[in-house]
């Protein structure tokens, strides 16, 4: 695998990026908000990476904090993030401009809102172009077309003069893909970048990311909601839940052996496509921990199936299992002779009360 | 005739609802031009029955399930529900009658006044009805929040900012709920929620279908959602339907380009499995200048000269399988989404 | 006097900690406070203006070695604010001015805020040619600079009463509070249509409409009770450009001829503001303060409501 | 094309519908024969006199003829008699007309200058101490009304500093600059400082807006410095309440400049308006509204074109219309 490294004095086989104990909060009226809790986790270069999480799980302002867009106000930033092997955790925006798009480059999760609604697709592709390799407009327009050719946008030289609205949604995430391409960053983030589309455009921009990654060799970090998503096109997966880092894994280890009873009830509450019509899901009850106050120990325990007392007052800290590079949050792991205690216990529970259980908020859950 | 059809409608005696024939259109500003949001579509649901209403966005969907409820009222074609005609249906009739089916739509809080309590939501239909006296409302009402699993207590002091996007959603299914309809329109219910709260509404949705005998009508562009809600699916493309079939049969064997298509783009959440992708290029064209013939030809893998010509007519291909296509996908009758373990 | 509003906040407290919210509060609620101890002092001197010790009745003249003079006394403690061309105490004829003015701004922003609120509910709702007649008649109510508009109608309906009977029961204050009321109706109707319009495509109207509810439960249940903080801000801060705008008016000579009201007042001690400053700053002050304080609580609900307030 | 060609339509609608207002307005309740002309004239006038000024200006027939004859002569820019001055209306009209329009212009443009790098700054450092003061004085500013900003201006600058004086002759910028300057500074900055916080805190709140949207984070995920964020990227985007409100706040600006012109003695068209409607004097009122009322539509119409300048989007589907 042929690497164009800028620093030469690293070794390639280093780490792109390498975070320790990252901590992003929040000062807020109600409190400190504990949004990213100690993230800790190295991507190796041209490896994709998904970051898979909830509403409320960090997975966004844990990439932002790592890009440093995060808000300049009442941000609260700690631990370290190294990019190449440099400290980037405590840079300034002023200082960041020189990675941002160069380096690092960002797709967002919305294609009809992240474009300059006022600004010719041209302009917008050739803007970093002309800021970071110094081109002229003639060589800018002309590389721009390249680059919306490579991310196939039919008629790609009409297309530059055109602006966003008169294009459709999946195109628009394309041209957004373009702009980060265009200075061939070595690390590109991607926030939820199919989620606003249909799922035949979602399966072609995935496929695009994919393949682009691989030709210039580039470490994708893909934020997303959707397990199916970061399954058929990531190398790894980091399950976020309540700001930490529960689950992290080489993605066909953890699909096939999964540690974590959070990873475990996520998949369960999915429907999936092959299972029969009216197979009843296995839902969560409960919901995602308040980050203001978050629970004393496991941030999982209150919904947890398999709680046990130390769950509950203890916080389990980041341990890795007998696969390289599976790590997981967790007491009583899935498979662990505790576990399955529990759930014997549980089934017969729920033979026992033939009624709905008492849980507030999900009903017919142990059934 | 022109639309997709109504082969695939069955006996009119069984069928709790049945639209025939619906076009929606929506003007364009003052340009002159039209949306042909739905262009002729006709769906039956039987008592009890789960219909999906699958498509990507813009596909018509919605607008079905609005055009349903006579809000707004289509620009022609038939809905009988319950044995009546709703289209020529007056104001209070109208009025009437819609308390029979009851919507549920996408975003949990836009849907839910913020500036009122959410037990007095939950009355309102009561309220709007004069049904029985206040202590039968609060029971009534009191009795719904519970079985949806919200505390009835809580729901009387707060407001619907208060409770999280699933609560939210039940609050919805619970005002639905008190005016005991036959019929629930399910506009996307759970496309704004997370996963595991989702599944807790799809539950809930279940149980209270079982408990209520309710029939429903659930609209969603989630392919695994709705196989898994649904006894009856129908694939919509464009404003026009393409597919219908009973669940599991249009899973396991889709007919039409367009279902095969839409089945191998979703992501699956197993890396082991490896999907046989047909990909599409391109989008969905304009609704505005729909294209002739069959309205997927300009992106299907196996169009001919004669699906921009002519309009292809919803026929049997299977027991109770219907498809709009000239040259259906094996004939619809061999599994042609293959999903194989690779190791 | 413009005020966009954005839609109201969608807060979904699960997604919150995700999207780093504004956070702090900006400016003290002290502004608030301020606006609102002067308002209420002002009131209370109006209600209680003749039994105070500390304001005299209106016609008391102060004299300075048993005459009457003009201008014959500065701010001090024989008369606070001084006294005026005529040896009356500027203070109490600020404070009896403040009757009048605040009066007129009160019922002519009911009247802008009822007929202008009806008016825009109605184009926002019905729309159609509902809407088209409405706007047209904000249009054109809004073609007119207002201050000419108000001249206009004040002038003419001193004379319209002379022609018919029937309209004997205008004095100048009622005409100075339908003229301002007039002016307040079509940005009332413009805000309130702008709202209405939001609304009406929100979910919960179209769940209020699914479950039977008539037009007229739709808009006094789902609608109006969304409206109303948005239209009390509006009319908060709308109080205070009417204030002014009476001012202006009586400045210009179409004002309330007794009790005096500040404009009157600016406009007479004009002339001789070099030589009685206290008779022509000190009722800008207060006009000032007045309208400062409407501002300073009208600033303060808009961001209690989260409406984002755009122009005064 | 169409888009633009309806809203012109609406606008010439709405400019007869108030011209023909105001003329109904001023003349109801004037029901007899020669009322009208009368009113105009005084007491003293003789029959003849009235018959001559309501042959010519058909007082006698009904409001819709009235106001087509008075249109026709608008058109010919005849604007009527004025018995307050006895002159016709055109010839004491015109040397009012520059004055308003040096302190519209004035006001306005200043205020832009100064508005919008305060704005746009305030927005980027939101929360600084800049912001804040700037909020502090934009939120005071915009709560003086010209009443009490003219006599406190006028206190300070002409009898206290005695900078200005308080009349002077020369008020054309070609007969005498600091004449003009010293005639027309200080009712300029009366006028301009409330609607320079008007535009401050409109432009403020729009720019923070758009400053938190997508676009503008991505921009500066390119690298973008943060001068080209902020005056290429966003100022464009925030640009549309500004623009409206310099369509709105005219109105305003024209009641500001009524006071200020009565309270600094200068011999414009509010000045002029303020003398007519006090003394009847019907074509003055009539023809200074229609002039003020044109001005008021074409700007607003201009500000809508502007929109269509600025933004593709409209651009585009005014187009397709």
């Amino acid at each position: 695998m042929s690497n164009v490294s800028q620093a030469a004095s690293r070794d390639i086989t280093d780490p792109l990026l390498e975070l320790t104990d990252v901590k992003t909060h929040f000062r807020t009226a109600r409190g400190l908000v504990r949004a990213v809790d100690g993230v800790t986790f190295n991507l190796d270069r041209g490896k994709a990476l998904g970051i898979v999480g909830e509403s409320g799980s960090g997975k966004t302002i844990l990439s932002r904090s790592i890009m440093g867009l995060l808000p300049p106000k009442g941000a609260v930033r700690s631990g370290s993030i190294k990019f190449e092997g440099r400290e980037i955790g405590n840079l300034g925006r002023k200082q960041m401009r020189h990675i941002w798009g160069k380096e690092m480059a960002m797709i967002f999760q919305d294609p009809m809102t992240s474009l300059n609604p006022l600004m010719k697709i041209g302009q917008q592709i050739a803007e970093p172009l002309k800021i970071h390799l110094g081109m002229d407009k003639t060589s800018a327009m002309a590389t721009a077309e390249k680059l919306l050719q490579d991310v196939r946008i039919p008629e790609a030289h009409r297309r530059l003069a055109q602006y966003p609205h008169e294009l459709s949604g999946g195109m628009r995430q394309r041209v957004m893909i373009a702009i980060a391409l265009a200075c061939g960053p070595t690390a590109l983030f991607a926030d939820e970048p199919t989620t606003a589309l249909d799922v035949t455009v979602q399966a072609q921009i995935l496929d695009l990311l994919n393949e682009q990654r691989k030709d210039r060799n580039m470490s994708l970090i893909l934020v997303t909601h959707d397990l199916g998503v970061v399954a058929g096109h990531t190398d790894d997966i980091a399950v976020m839940y309540g700001g930490q880092l529960v689950e992290m894994a080489p993605t066909r280890v953890l699909f096939a052996n999964m540690k974590m009873p959070y990873t475990e009830a996520l998949m369960q509450s999915i429907p999936k496509i092959e299972d029969p019509s009216h197979t009843r899901l296995t839902a969560i009850g409960g919901r995602p921990p308040d980050l203001v106050h978050p629970p004393k120990g496991c941030r999982f325990a209150p919904r947890c199936p398999y709680v046990r007392e130390k769950c509950e007052n203890e916080m389990p800290q980041l341990q890795q299992s007998d696969l390289p590079g599976h790590f997981f949050r967790c007491w009583y792991p899935v498979g662990s002779p505790e576990y399955f205690e529990s759930k014997e216990r549980n089934a017969a529970k729920a033979m026992a009360s033939a009624a709905p259980t008492e849980v507030p908020v999900s009903i017919g859950e142990a059934r | 005739m022109a639309g997709t059809g109504t082969a695939h409608l069955r006996s009119a005696s069984d069928a709790l609802l049945r639209v025939e024939n619906l076009v929606v259109e929506f003007p364009v500003g003052r340009t002159g031009l039209k949306v042909n949001a739905v262009s002729g579509i006709s769906l039956d649901v039987l008592r009890g029955e789960t219909l999906g209403l699958v498509g990507e966005s813009g596909c018509g969907k919605s607008t079905t399930g609005r055009a349903i409820m006579q809000l707004p009222r289509p620009t022609s074609g038939s809905v009988m529900f319950e044995g009546k005609e709703l289209t020529s249906m007056g104001g209070d009739t109208m009025r009437e009658a819609r308390t029979r089916m009851q919507m549920i739509f996408q975003d949990p809080i836009s849907s839910l006044n913020p500036r009122r309590k959410v037990r007095d939501i939950v009355m309102e239909p009561l309220t709007i009805w004069g049904r029985g006296s206040k202590s039968q409302r609060n029971d009534q009402v009191d009795r719904v929040l519970d079985e949806v699993g919200i505390d009835p207590q809580r729901a009387a002091e707060s407001q619907p900012h208060q409770f999280s996007g699933g609560q939210c959603q039940r609050i919805s299914i619970a005002r639905s709920l008190v005016l005991d309809p036959s019929m629930i329109i399910c506009d996307e219910p759970v496309s704004a929620l997370d996963v595991s709260v989702q599944a807790q509404v799809l539950n809930l949705l279940e149980d209270l279908k079982q408990r209520y005998g309710l029939t429903l009508v659930f609209i969603a562009h989630d392919l695994a959602v709705v196989k898994n809600i649904s006894d009856r699916v129908a694939v919509m493309y464009l404003g026009k339907i393409c597919e219908v079939a009973g669940s599991d049969e249009l899973y396991r064997a889709p007919a039409h380009h367009y279902t095969n298509v839409l089945l191998s783009s979703i992501p699956v959440p197993d890396p082991s499995v490896a999907v046989k992708r047909h990909p599409i290029e391109g989008e969905p064209p304009s609704p505005v200048f729909p294209p002739s013939g069959c309205r997927f030809n300009t992106r299907c893998p196996a169009a001919q000269e004669r699906c921009s010509a002519e309009e292809p007519l919803l026929r049997e291909i299977g027991d109770g399988h219907f498809v709009a296509c000239h040259y259906p996908v094996h004939g619809g009758d061999a599994p042609v989404t293959v999903r194989s373990s690779s190791n | 006097m413009t005020l966009t509003i954005e839609s109201p906040p969608v807060a979904d407290p699960a997604s919150a900690p995700d999207t780093p919210a504004r956070t702090q509060r900006r400016r003290p609620r002290i502004g608030m406070w301020f606006g609102i101890t002067w308002l209420g002092g002002l009131v209370f001197c109006i209600v209680f203006a003749s039994v105070l010790p500390f304001i005299r009745l209106y016609d008391t003249k102060i004299r300075v070695g048993g005459k009457a003079g003009r201008y014959n006394l500065g701010p001090g403690w024989t008369a606070w604010l001084g006294t005026d061309s005529s040896s009356h105490d500027v203070f109490a004829r600020c404070i009896y001015g403040a009757r009048v003015t605040l009066t007129v701004g009160v019922l002519s922003t009911v009247i802008g805020l009822v007929v202008g609120g009806l008016l825009g509910i109605a184009s926002g709702y019905f729309q159609g040619w509902t809407d088209r007649v409405g706007s047209i008649i904000t249009d054109s109510l809004l073609a007119l600079p207002p201050l000419l508009l108000a001249l206009l109608l004040v002038y003419r309906m001193d004379d319209l009463k002379d022609v018919y009977s029937w309209l004997g029961w205008l004095d100048r204050q009622w005409e100075i509070t339908l003229t301002l009321g007039i002016l307040a109706i079509a940005p009332f109707a413009r805000i309130a249509r702008a709202q209405t319009i939001a609304l009406r495509d929100r979910e919960f109207v179209l769940a209020a409409r699914s479950l039977g509810a008539k037009s007229g439960r739709v808009i006094a249940r789902e609608i109006l009770p969304n409206l109303i903080p948005a239209m009390l801000t509006v009319a908060v801060t709308g109080l205070g450009i009417l204030v002014a705008a009476e001012g202006a008016l009586a400045f210009l000579g179409l004002g309330v001829e007794r009790p005096l009201t500040w404009g009157k007042m600016i406009s007479d001690g004009q002339r001789d503001l070099a030589r009685a400053w206290w008779a022509t700053i000190f009722p800008c002050l207060f006009l000032f303060l007045t309208v400062i304080s409407f501002n300073l609580i009208g600033d303060q609900l808009a961001r209690r409501f989260d409406i984002r307030e755009a122009a005064i | 094309m169409r888009y633009f060609l309806q809203r012109l339509f609406q606008f010439v609608i709405v400019f007869f519908l108030v011209t023909f207002g105001v003329l109904v307005f001023m003349r109801i309740g004037l029901n007899k024969p020669g009322d009208p002309a009368r009113t105009m004239l005084g007491g003293t006038a003789t029959d003849e006199q009235i018959k001559a000024v309501t042959d010519r200006f058909h007082l006698n027939s009904n409001y819709l003829t009235q106001y087509w004859y008075w249109l026709r002569g608008m058109f010919t820019l005849d604007f009527g008699y004025s018995q307050t001055n006895n002159l016709d209306v055109t010839t004491y009209l015109k040397p009012r007309v520059l004055p308003t329009l040096f302190l519209g212009i004035y006001a306005t443009v200043g205020a832009l200058v100064i508005a919008v790098p305060v704005a746009v700054y305030q927005a980027y450092r939101r929360d600084s101490a800049f912001d804040k003061i700037g909020s502090f004085f934009s939120f005071a500013l915009v709560s003086i009304p010209a009443l009490v900003l003219a006599p406190l201006l006028s206190y300070l600058f002409i009898i206290r500093l005695q900078w200005f004086p308080r009349l002077a002759s020369k008020i054309y910028p070609w007969e005498s600059l600091s004449g003009h300057f010293k005639n027309f500074l200080l009712p300029s900055i009366v006028l301009m400082l409330p609607l320079a916080a008007v535009y401050v805190r409109l432009l403020r709140a729009d720019m923070v807006q758009t400053l938190q949207a997508d676009f503008v984070t991505l921009a500066s995920a390119k690298g973008v410095s943060p001068r080209r964020v902020l005056w290429s990227h966003a100022l464009r985007n925030s640009l549309f309440t500004l623009l409206t409100n310099v369509g709105v706040q005219l109105g305003g600006l024209v009641g500001g400049a009524l006071v200020v012109e009565q309270y600094f003695n200068i011999k414009g068209m509010g000045s002029l308006l303020v003398v007519g409607i006090l003394s009847s004097d019907l074509f003055t009122v009539q023809s200074v509204s229609a002039i003020l009322v044109a001005t008021v539509v074409t700007v607003n119409l201009l500000v809508d074109l502007s929109y269509a300048v600025i933004d593709p989007r409209i651009r585009h589907a005014r187009a397709l219309s």
